[in-house]
């Protein structure tokens, strides 16, 4: 298990009801922190639609992350 | 320069940045909010920006115009906070030697700045319901296929 | 709306004509007199137009825009007369309910009103030379056959 | 021979010397226009640089030209 800081964005964050948590996870990548945080962001939308940042840099799904990382979970981007 | 404005975004002032003798073409967007989307009536909106992050993809994905539409001069502003109909939510200046670089860098940064900065849009409709805003993209994107092996939490 | 500007084109005040709670992208194109043509070192420059032709085929122009582009609003100035580096010679908005019209539009007329217009420009060089500028198409353009037929006056 | 007044823009004006004229020409098109005016406006510019309006319309080059009719002569213009 890691520990491991998840940060929820705009309708995440609404959901989960907290901007940010340390959870211990069983995780080897970004997914799966995705995938294993569900019951709290609520997500249904498909990881393709969504964007993932793990200590302040963009990543891909299929990055490791390690214990103590922060990882970012952005649902859907709007800008512009 | 990429930037992020808590207020109006002061336009004519920043139009004066760009001023460049050498300068013949300047190409500017501004994103400006709607009174509706998808049918529905908008009343005002609110942006949730992720700064740190948002700053350094923006000032990524006006490098990468750079290389692909060569410009003298850039700014882009995107607000965040409440915004009211007519608010311009997004302003992006290009000024090159010739238009033709001023129009294609300035597409090409508004067109990322949709699909990839860390930006949301909340929007609040007059019949009192609420809802965040689809990227664009989106209905383009497939399921990814390692997500449906992963573990539910 | 197309018009002529024998001063400075006051962009400022413009941009609140294209205002509009239906308008989602606003694109703005705008050509700034360069220090520079073609290796010549430009000092200063003249537009001559013949108005009622300039204004007459620039709202056509324009017109053709909306049908090709559907846009909510549009603007339109050419200068005429003196300009010095840096002055804005033609300032062309457009606003759409999209940013794709706003854009595809606005591109539509300046390459449009550089072709079509009976405006011409006269560059004064740094080094006291001066010349009329030859429409940028004009390479493309063939000799017609009609015309080796005609009688020298 | 028709009276047709020939008006001079830019270049054009410059190497003629005058903004407009009324000539006598025997000219059917605009084009005739233009080549029997040659020596006026100075220009070896082939026709298909050059844009032509009859009576402040824009014309072709092989519109018809009659008695009386104004008949502007536009060097390659350059706009924006």
């Amino acid at each position: 298990m890691k520990k491991i800081t998840v940060c929820y964005f705009a309708m995440f964050r609404e959901r989960a009801g907290v901007a940010s948590e340390t959870l211990e996870l069983d995780a080897d990548t970004a997914m799966d922190v995705f995938v294993q945080t569900r019951s709290r962001h609520g997500s249904d939308e498909p990881a393709g639609h969504c964007k993932v940042a793990v200590n302040d840099v963009m990543a891909d799904w299929d990055s490791g992350v390690d214990d103590g990382d922060t990882v970012l979970l952005f649902p859907p981007v709007a800008g512009g | 320069m990429f930037a992020i404005a808590k207020d109006d975004i002061a336009v004519d002032e920043l139009r004066e940045k760009l001023k460049d003798p050498a300068a013949g073409g300047y190409c500017v967007f501004e994103g400006w909010v709607r009174n509706e989307n998808e049918g529905h009536e908008v009343e005002r909106l609110e942006y949730e920006v992720y700064e740190p992050l948002a700053i350094s993809e923006g000032e990524k994905v006006l490098n990468e115009a750079l290389q692909k539409y060569p410009y003298r001069k850039v700014y882009c502003v995107h607000r965040s906070g409440a915004l009211e109909i007519g608010d311009c939510a997004v302003w992006v200046a290009v000024a090159a030697a010739h238009r033709d670089e001023a129009f294609k860098a300035c597409r090409y940064i508004i067109d990322q700045i949709k699909i990839r900065l860390p930006i949301w849009k909340k929007e609040h409709y007059t019949d009192g319901n609420s809802g965040w805003v689809n990227c664009e993209r989106c209905a383009n994107v497939l399921h990814l296929p390692s997500e449906q092996n992963g573990k539910d939490g």
